[in-house]
């Protein structure tokens, strides 16, 4: 069976004055028809890198990405403009993704105008109108300017803008972070109710992991570039098993008073992965870390059925 | 800046080489022979190739020597060095009231702004910009020197020659510092760890003096040294307003009469001084800002030019609330 | 600060319709946009509006200072100086307004490469820029036009190209910031060519600068070309541009003040209206700043 | 007495655009000890209170109306400007949100620290140092990095700086505005730990503005949810927490943060949006987005109604059980 989407080996470098940034170090993962693949981690883990490379956006260093079954890895640019109308992408600043000198209706309309869809007469201006309908835009807005509009519905045309030319995967890079709660959870139910309308595939990139939680089929945790934790569903949060993502889950703090957890605090700081050393990233943070993690670089293995853990020491740690 | 330096005699080179007038003309009148004049450029090297020239020059240059002016016969490094001084000071005057007062109204009119002092000396700024500084000077003399008797109106031979022209210029370029000044301090004055100053329960005077002014000095001081420059090159006009025997008013006679190597030598000094200074700048920045120094001293070198850093004048950033 | 629901947008306002509104709260700017439409038409009608033409001497009314034959005097050679400075408005405008063209369409174009396409392109444009630079611009457009000889058109050229690396480097430095905004990106991603993005996403974010420092540049120009017939470069006598009938008044001002009175206050109102249309212009162009 | 008592604190920004009524007739209430959660949405007025504290409001176009802030029993507002800063930073201190922007760029931690220390202690520089040194050591970083800029940190040693500034003088009274909002989870988790640890040892009340309840949970004594300016709901951390009567806009903010611990298939989002500040609804200021609305609600501004001891609700729907 194919899947819509597979990454297989990706890396993405960034040549920087000081060495070689790995960005994204080795990410391998797939995504189905109507599934949401969340991927969380902390800033500088190559998060947001991975859904840019995934779509193009950067060029891949090393790796390859199929997309319905077919190698899209580097392909021509003209391969990628038809590749466009079925990946899109969704941005973190609502207001630094939308050009200010746009109105609405041109933002929304221009992915139209670029592929030469809706020509005929007013067909655009209806088009337009329903896409501001389905992201629950109303339509008294389409000839304001961004700067007019507040956070939550600046998101809306983003979103309509990803949806005009109907595609069927959208990477989603921290579309709620910049929003307040109220608002947050209005856009995060639209999402939901857009991929059962519309049968998408989220790529849903957070540091959120309350969000990553409710709206993901299955979590990748990254770590400064590489996979430390995949699993399918909601596993992660039943069992964890990776060092790294237990004491990001007791590190938020949680919406009631009745829980006595134990808090775990990590020492040091996240550097960045410059020219990293080989070995375990995560190891000088690590409570855990032995001298064989600071040698080798621990591979993703299968710990639990559909649940992949990078660590050395995962068996010892929660007693497998 | 050695590569700039030879950049800009080529540009001159090749400027002064595009001049339809021939120097052995002018300097031998209308009644010389074909062959006297042929002789004369022979002698002046004015038949070589461009090229050879050209290398010829910076080679002399290279030994300090700047050629031979057509119509004195003196050596022309003797005859800018020896007017250098007087152009330096009237320009280091004028910048230092350029810098005084630009730099007091600007932190005033920012920390009091929209006041009516703030309105008013923006107003007055943006006058002090729009004024040609030569009819400014004319002005002057006739008010301070012709009409009172204040101050002598020609020549610079001490410090009552000084005041004019120094005002005329210095006022013209304080009205640029005031304007990139009171942006600078504006900038930072919205800054949060000036709020994190005024929290800790500093006075007004020491947030403004210790917290503000250094943060907001990098343009400033950026905008001076462009007004140092301005003021070099602006000299061609100025002497000639207050007949000030610089190298500006050598440069203009020199312009008259064709006499290329005292103009190519001119420029040449000025724009060295003036990328002298730009220099200075560059290392005070290190000082003013130690994230710069970082940068220095990181492995990348940085490039990162001066006029980078001045924000236009004016732009407030956004409303305050 | 944008939080406003907005009430009802059912017309389409187009930007210039938003800028002008802006501009137009702005008195002094207005102020000064009606000065340059006076010297503007003044220089068209001149030979209409004008007593007399600029070049007609009347040996017997020299040196007046003021009579009701001649408002603002006469010079030395007995020329009306309002009818000369209402003809030397044309010289002057067109001088400011050719000559910021120049630098505008071949600075805006190196910056435009430079800034967009960067590499080692940019570097070499960058190199040259630098050594344009350093030598100051006053400087370089004596040399210009002592190189080129004097003259109205070789006078534009020597202060167009002057200013070139000035709107070189503004319009590459506004590129730069622009091209790393996120809505280059999200135009990328849904599919727009280089050609679309520069046209529609990155000039018209970038212009604004620019535009400001054009109007700006009409003062600044303005004042080079007058300093440089001061002088006695550029513009030569007869012709009445305002510098150089400062430069010519000069023998006589100390009796006759009002000989180099009058050109200096015509290039300060000319230039300062430009200066108050550009800081005007700043403040409406830029959408994102208050309302 | 109350270490920090805020009566009818009504605080506004007069713009050329109109008036924004960023704090409207709010009450507070601190005793010694404790720490105070205000939680908010952007635009709440969270901020603006602690400025109003400090008085530190931007002034032009900010304006506090009217009300009193009493400090141990002293009205701040009559305080003379010279007599506020030896209580700035000395008896109350304020944290802000961004620690890469609330230090000073181009002067090195020691002497931003020992800035504070000096202001408000009779220290000699070199004692004034050595405290530094201490407080640095307190924060957890090394005192050997006292002599660096703020660049050479990171943000959350940054935060750490800023706390030491904060508590060098020991305050009273601590306000944190958003003091991890900025910070990586791991890293705030390191933050929040200290922050507890420090307040306790210290002995220091705190108000802590936040928009993440989890936070709250963690820290606070007390909560106040604000919406548009002022106070809709106020009592204990259990009242809020566990409480059974509620303003309908905190059960829609905990109705829209996806929980960690319970599942659930869709959010309950508030609909609508937060009302513009220039321009609030005559009635009820979140009567436009209120599934319980009614008339009156509509027309009249309710009063806060004290439903339990000390569980302060602003709504008219608790009017008779008041």
């Amino acid at each position: 069976m194919s899947h819509l989407l597979e990454v297989k080996n990706l890396k993405k470098y960034f040549k920087t004055a000081n060495g070689a940034l790995h960005a994204v170090d080795d990410v391998t993962f797939t995504l189905d028809e109507n599934e949401t693949l969340g991927v969380v981690g902390e800033s500088g883990c190559g998060k947001s890198t991975l859904g840019r490379t995934v779509l193009g956006l950067h060029d891949a260093t090393e790796g390859e990405i199929w997309f319905d079954g077919e190698n899209i890895t580097n392909v021509s640019k003209a391969k990628f403009h038809e590749l466009r109308k079925e990946m899109q992408i969704i941005f973190q600043d609502p207001y630094a993704s939308l050009n200010p000198r746009m109105t609405v209706g041109d933002t929304i309309a221009e992915p139209l105008q670029i592929y030469g869809m809706f020509t005929e007469g007013n067909d655009r201006d209806v088009r337009v109108k329903e896409l501001m309908d389905l992201v629950g835009l109303d339509q008294r807005f389409i000839n304001s300017y961004p700067h007019e509009l507040d956070g939550g519905r600046r998101q809306r045309i983003g979103i309509a803008r990803a949806l005009a030319l109907e595609p069927r995967f959208i990477v989603c890079d921290e579309p709620v972070s910049a929003l307040d709660v109220s608002i947050q959870a209005q856009i995060l139910n639209l999402m939901q109710d857009l991929q059962e309308k519309q049968n998408l595939s989220y790529l849903f990139i957070t540091h959120n992991l309350s969000v990553v939680k409710h709206i993901s089929d299955k979590i990748m945790v990254m770590y400064l570039g590489q996979m430390v934790e995949l699993s399918d569903g909601k596993e992660l949060f039943v069992s964890t098993l990776h060092p790294y993502t237990k004491a990001l889950l007791s590190a938020i703090p949680r919406a009631s008073i009745h829980q006595n957890r134990q808090r775990i605090i990590l020492k040091g700081e996240l550097t960045s992965p410059i020219n990293p050393k080989p070995g375990c990233r995560f190891a000088p943070r690590c409570n855990y870390a032995t001298p064989a993690c600071f040698e080798k670089n621990p591979a993703l293995e299968e710990v639990l059925p559909n649940h992949f853990v990078a660590c050395h020491n995962v068996k010892e740690i929660n007693g497998l | 800046m050695i590569p700039v330096m030879l950049g800009v005699v080529l540009v001159i080179f090749v400027m002064l080489s595009l001049s339809p007038g021939d120097p052995a003309v002018q300097m031998l009148g209308p009644d010389a022979t074909p062959e006297q004049l042929e002789e004369l450029r022979d002698d002046l090297g004015l038949n070589d190739p461009f090229l050879v020239r050209y290398v010829k020059y910076v080679w002399n240059l290279l030994h300090g020597d700047l050629g031979t002016s057509y119509t004195t016969k003196q050596p022309v490094a003797k005859e800018i060095f020896e007017r250098f001084p007087t152009t330096l000071l009237f320009t280091t005057l004028a910048c230092i009231v350029g810098a005084i007062v630009g730099i007091l109204f600007g932190i005033v009119s920012a920390v009091k702004q929209y006041t009516w002092f703030d309105n008013v000396s923006r107003v007055i700024a943006l006058i002090g910009i729009s004024v040609p500084s030569f009819w400014l000077g004319l002005m002057f003399i006739i008010w301070f020197s012709v009409g009172l008797g204040w101050f002598p109106s020609s020549g610079f031979y001490g410090p009552k020659y000084w005041v004019l022209p120094s005002l005329t210029v210095g006022l013209v370029q304080a009205s640029n510092v005031m304007r990139q000044t009171r942006s600078a301090m504006l900038d930072v004055v919205r800054q949060d760890y000036i709020r994190t100053a005024r929290a800790k329960g500093q006075s007004e005077m020491k947030v403004i003096f210790s917290h503000e002014l250094p943060n907001a000095l990098i343009p400033i001081v950026t905008v001076l040294g462009m007004q140092f420059g301005r003021g070099m090159g602006g000299s061609i006009i100025s002497e000639q307003v207050f007949a000030i025997p610089g190298i500006g008013m050598l440069m203009t006679n020199a312009i008259g009469n064709l006499n290329y190597p005292v103009v190519q030598g001119g420029v040449l000094v000025i724009a060295l001084s003036f990328s002298i200074v730009n220099l200075l700048i560059d290392i005070l920045y290190a000082f003013i800002d130690p994230r710069i120094k970082s940068l220095y001293s990181g492995k990348k070198r940085v490039r990162k030019t001066k006029n980078e850093f001045v924000r236009e004048p004016g732009k407030e950033s956004a409303a305050n609330g | 600060m944008a939080n406003n629901t907005v009430k009802a947008a059912p017309k389409k306002n187009s930007q210039a319709k938003e800028v002008w509104r802006r501009f137009k709260k702005n008195k002094l700017a207005v102020a000064g946009l009606v000065i340059i439409f006076i010297l503007i038409i003044a220089a068209i009608l001149a030979p209409v509006i004008a007593p007399y033409g600029y070049d007609d001497q009347d040996y017997s009314a020299t040196l007046i200072r003021f009579s009701k034959e001649h408002l603002l005097g006469t010079d030395n050679l007995g020329r009306d100086i309002l009818s000369r400075l209402l003809y030397g408005s044309r010289v002057s405008l067109t001088i400011g307004f050719i000559s910021v063209g120049i630098g505008l369409v071949i600075g805006g174009l190196v910056g435009a490469i430079s800034g967009y396409y960067g590499g080692v392109l940019d570097d070499i444009l960058m190199r040259i820029v630098d050594i344009i630079m350093a030598i100051p611009s006053i400087i370089l457009a004596i040399s210009i036009c002592a190189a080129l000889g004097p003259g109205l058109i070789n006078t534009m050229i020597a202060v167009g190209i002057s200013s070139i690396p000035n709107y070189a480097r503004i319009l590459r430095s506004s590129i730069l910031s622009i091209k790393q905004q996120e809505f280059v990106e999200a135009a990328t991603a849904i599919g727009a060519s280089d050609a679309r993005i520069i046209a529609k996403h990155i000039i018209p974010n970038s212009l604004s600068g620019l535009i400001v420092q054009a109007s700006m540049g009409v003062g600044r120009a303005i004042i080079s070309a007058a300093s440089m017939s001061f002088v006695g470069l550029g513009i030569q006598p007869p012709n009445p541009e305002w510098g150089a009938m400062l430069s010519f008044g000069r023998t006589y001002f100390r009796d006759y003040g009002y000989m180099v009175l009058y050109p200096g206050l015509f290039i300060f109102i000319a230039v300062l209206s430009m200066n108050l249309i550009g800081d005007g212009l700043r403040d409406a162009l830029d959408p994102r700043l208050k309302r | 007495m109350s270490l920090l008592d805020i009566k009818n604190l009504t605080i506004h920004y007069e713009t050329d655009a109109g008036c924004v009524e960023a704090v409207n007739d709010v009450n507070l209430k601190l005793e010694k000890g404790e720490t105070l959660g205000l939680v908010g949405e952007t635009g709440a007025g969270k901020t603006t209170i602690a400025l109003g504290i400090m008085r530190l409001v931007p002034d032009p176009p900010g304006v506090i109306k009217n009300g009193e802030i009493f400090f141990e029993g002293k009205d701040l507002r009559t305080l003379r400007e010279k007599d506020m800063r030896k209580i700035r930073g000395g008896r109350i201190s304020m944290i802000f949100q961004d620690p890469m922007t609330s230090l000073n760029p181009v002067k090195t931690v020691e002497e931003q620290i020992t800035e504070v220390i000096r202001l408000h202690q009779k220290l000699s520089k070199a004692e004034a140092e050595r405290k530094a040194c201490e407080m640095l050591e307190l924060v957890g970083i090394n005192a050997e990095r006292i002599t660096d800029y703020p660049h050479q940190f990171s943000g959350g040693m940054k935060q750490r700086v800023v706390i030491a500034i904060a508590l060098a003088c020991n305050p009273e009274l601590l306000i944190a505005d958003e003091p991890t909002t900025a910070l990586d989870v791991t890293i705030q988790a390191q933050v929040i730990e200290m922050m507890i640890k420090l307040k306790n040892d210290l002995q220091t009340s705190m108000i802590l503005i936040t928009h993440d309840l989890g936070v709250v949970a963690e820290m606070c004594d007390k909560v106040g949810i604000m919406y548009a300016g002022e106070i809709v709901e106020y009592g204990t951390l259990e009242d809020i927490f566990d409480g059974e009567q509620h303003h309908p806009y905190t059960v829609g903010l905990f109705g829209a943060i996806p929980n960690l611990d319970v599942e659930t298939d869709r959010l309950t989002p508030i609909e609508g949006l937060m009302p513009d500040p220039m321009n609030l609804p005559e009635g009820c200021n979140f009567c436009p987005r209120c599934k319980y609305a009614d008339e009156h609600c509509k027309t009249a501004n309710p009063v806060s109604h004290e439903v339990g001891e000390g569980h302060f609700i602003k709504c008219h729907r608790f009017a008779k059980e008041g």
